[in-house]
């Protein structure tokens, strides 16, 4: 291994190239700093590689294939439809290849030097680099690390070729027969309902009392579930996962419910039990950056750590750990170094769930606005009702407006349904101008369009909704 | 033309500050607009009333005198 | 016949139950109007029976057909997949069933009377109804007329059995094996585009030099025909078509184009070269309503006619012929008759191709902002740059965000892309709540989602796009 003697200078020094190091990079580069990002593995991060969009990927062919075999209904046969797995991974690499080799070509196109290595701190002021034959130093007047996150291993299921984490599902390279996933968070639903859609016998063993429970309502889920059941897939709540034998063609993973033990079968096992924040091997401990007691890198407004030329953001920092919050952070964290105001200052990130029916969550919910202390108002209305979800025979699902009662001021929405995800970016938008129910029903929305579902929610927040009998 | 918009250049203000002004009988077009682009707010109309009675009243003394 | 002799009373008459009229009978009837609806057709008008909602089906339907036969690239073949037009066409009456029945209970739910037939104006106070075998006279505190339009007839091409409107078009009990579409409208383009999804072999022909001219964008036009073109579809511009001559089992239909006279044939001919509105047998000049000299009725900003207490909405008067329109009146009417002060007071009225891609469009496009002398900035991010875009194996479009050059005001959208509909909902709420485009930009929107896109375009308006080089 040869040290590099020399140490190159920067201005901005970027850790890490997931969704918030590539953003914070371009933006700053954007603002004329001089910008090098460091990356050990592959540009884009775990969101491009093997997390948002590969997933997304997965889901969508599934959801074709799916569609294909049941649309007889509205008067569509298909013979016989098959999937041809290599294939489906195979168009889900062109598009992630599509996605990062833009990303390559941005950060080039604005200037970016990006260093492949592991980045490990010396001083407040440098790094070093490593990778496979050498060694280099970098110094820097500001840091952003963005070193995201990694999926949790628990000791009773080390990750195996049969036992996998969310990286290892995504590769399979056929559609298994059968899967258990072990934890019902989102990425495990998502998952766990992209194998469903192909034919996998899905068994999902969440720990609490219900699936997708951080952050969903009962009622969302409870659709999802449906749907999920309806492909063949079984659900086991309050199950405890104990642990897992495996043999050459498949494994067998015990757990308990209701204090009885059962034992379940299948090709594969998925843990999706969590992620933790990539901030153990990076040296923060050469430069005394302060961390919060659950390991992740204590920040302020600005994303600006304890040290002041040193900023975090992302998986690591607290709040949700989604992509579009970590660029979201990487352009303030530029911004800031670039001597501008930008502050976090969002009264809503959205959250979103690619299950069928999607849902889509941002502000408070009705439970939260009342935890807030908040007279809200919870006004809903159906997909069923709705003259385009019928024309697309898809009606599963509700928009629910949260308004504050004293004003009708929009403070929360949540969505399941088809398109949940296109339609939910009205509302964060709705929550952040600060906009009342009345200002959404006196909108004019397109017929027929989902979009006058969320119209028709704010009239029944008025009292006079047009499309239901009150 | 399938896509119309109303009018070209008239005062901002959501749907609802809108019909507020129309309920308060308060002219619109007259009211400045203290927000981004020079979006007009509750309070620009609740201020531009306050301003429009106290002219008024101020007119009417004057009148009286 | 018999007359009935005793004048029924009744405090709001509507006449027409489209969405302009039943949306106005059932507001009325929430501010404590006792309400009459007079319909001699079906419930729901011409919106649910025979124009958004059943072509919104035929489209789906198409939509999955083609859908299932073209996920190769992903992964995903069919063997065979075929359409049993009967049954699609079962499945679109079921739809238009359900909304058709759900507006009649509405209208029953919130006390408005329904009464079947012809309605006639007598006077500025009562109408007669006449049916089969009976008229009656109702009186009335104020009235709605909601008559709505039907399509035009062209003297050389008059309607059978071969030449059909756009009525006829949905009702056709097999897919035809060819069509030709005289009028490259929204209405046109969307049904010729529902047919060729199916198979059949589609010419448009269009007079003016561009399919969707009226408020669509070239570059939006050329997105549709491409993907028309794909679907085995010609499509002939400046095409004056002159006549039809029928068989038994198709037509011919010439048409000129280039000083060149030619032919085409085909199963069937479809007119859709514009709607006319219902204003000539209802009896106007007996109340003296004064008209515009394109045969709509005068309205104010509370859609008041020359007569005070009548009122007129939707298709009959000026603005154009959508649903949304004539409903977002219908509200109008029924509140000013309340005696509130609401006003027809939109920024934007959005407009929606169901073509493919989807097109959809809000406010000012480039060129009439230019025609209305603001200066103004047009920023667009295409859809092949978003991660959902990709993952959805849908790519082909971009939004164009049109905004004040002085303050960034965002004054106008157009989409072109997968779901178009529901993306626009956004940017209408936008115009209506004077946001600019920094305000879209630092609203979080959720990844991967299609709202990105918004947000990029709303980013290039202010010269700082992470996702493309400037
Ligand atoms: C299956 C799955 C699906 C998901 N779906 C969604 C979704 O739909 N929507 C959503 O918002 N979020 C989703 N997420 C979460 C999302 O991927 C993360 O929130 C996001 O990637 C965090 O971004 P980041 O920039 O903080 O870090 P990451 O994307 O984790 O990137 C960190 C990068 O830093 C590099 N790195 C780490 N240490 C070093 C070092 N010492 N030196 C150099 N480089 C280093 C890593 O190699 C990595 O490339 C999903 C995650 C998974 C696993
Ligand atoms: C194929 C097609 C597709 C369309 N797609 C869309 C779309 O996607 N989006 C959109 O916004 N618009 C669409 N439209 C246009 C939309 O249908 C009209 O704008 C809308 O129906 C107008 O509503 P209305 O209430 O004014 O009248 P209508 O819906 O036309 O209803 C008028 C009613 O009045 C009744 N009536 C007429 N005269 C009398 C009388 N004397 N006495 C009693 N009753 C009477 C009629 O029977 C009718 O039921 C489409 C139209 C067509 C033809």
């Amino acid at each position: 291994m040869v040290v590099g003697d020399f140490p190159i200078e920067t201005d901005t020094l970027v850790i890490g190239s997931g969704p918030g190091g590539y953003v914070a990079a371009i933006r700053a580069a954007q603002l004329g700093q001089k910008v090098t990002v460091v990356e050990k593995g592959t540009i884009g991060g775990v969101c491009l590689n093997v997390g948002c969009i590969p997933s997304k990927a997965l889901i969508s062919a599934g959801h074709r294939f799916h569609e294909a075999q049941h649309s007889e209904d509205m008067g569509i046969f298909a013979e016989k439809v098959t999937v041809d797995f290599s294939k489906v991974q195979a168009w889900k690499g062109s598009v992630v290849k599509k996605l990062t080799g833009g990303v390559s070509s941005l950060l080039k196109g604005n200037n970016v030097d990006v260093v492949t290595g592991e980045a490990y701190f010396v001083d407040e002021n440098s790094i070093r680099v490593m990778n496979d034959d050498s060694a280099q130093t970098y110094t820097f007047k500001n840091a952003i690390i963005a070193t995201g996150s990694s999926p949790i291993e628990i000791p009773s299921f080390k990750y195996t070729k049969r036992v996998l984490n969310s990286t290892g599902a995504l590769a399979l390279e056929e559609v298994p027969s059968s899967i258990v996933v072990i934890g019902g968070g989102y990425i495990g639903t998502e998952l766990g309902g992209a194998f469903a859609s192909f034919g996998t016998k899905v068994t999902i063993l969440e720990g609490t009392e219900e699936i997708l429970s951080a952050g969903f309502e009962k009622q969302m889920a409870a659709l999802v579930k449906r749907n999920l059941k309806n492909k063949g897939a079984e659900i086991v709540t309050k199950a405890n996962a104990k642990g897992v034998e495996e043999t050459d063609t498949g494994v067998t993973v015990t757990y308990e419910v209701k204090g009885e033990e059962k034992k379940v079968e299948a090709d594969y096992v998925l843990v999706t039990v969590g992620r933790r924040p990539n901030t153990a091997e990076i040296g923060l401990e050469q430069v005394g950056i302060k961390m919060t007691d659950r390991g992740l890198i204590e920040t302020d407004k600005q994303c600006r750590t304890s040290v002041k030329n040193i900023y975090a953001i992302g998986d690591i920092v607290s709040g949700p750990q989604l992509a579009h919050k970590a660029s979201y952070e990487g352009k303030i964290a530029a911004e800031a170094i670039a001597g501008h105001s930008s502050e976090i200052d969002y009264l809503a990130i959205p959250a979103v769930v690619f299950s069928e029916p999607e849902l889509a969550s941002v502000g408070y919910n009705e439970k939260e606005a009342k935890e807030a202390g908040i007279e809200a108002l919870a006004s809903k209305f159906p997909f069923a009702a709705n003259g385009r979800a019928l024309s697309l025979n898809n009606t599963d699902g509700f928009v629910k407006l949260i308004t504050r009662k004293e004003d009708g001021l929009v403070i929360g929405a949540q969505i399941a349904g088809p398109n949940a995800s296109d339609m939910i970016a009205e509302l964060g938008l709705a929550i952040e101008a600060g906009m009342t129910a009345e200002d959404i029903a006196m909108t004019i929305h397109a017929h027929p369009t989902l979009g006058e579902i969320t119209m028709e929610a704010a009239e029944v927040a008025l009292g006079t909704p047009i499309h239901i009998i009150k | 033309h399938i896509t119309t918009k109303h009018q070209a250049v008239r005062a901002l203000a959501t749907p609802f500050v809108r019909q507020m002004a129309r309920e308060m009988k308060i002219d619109i077009e007259k009211v400045k607009g203290s927000g981004p682009a020079g979006r007009i707010t509750e309070s620009d109309l609740k201020q531009f009333k306050e301003n429009d009675s106290f002219s008024r009243e101020k007119a009417k003394q004057h009148d009286d005198k």
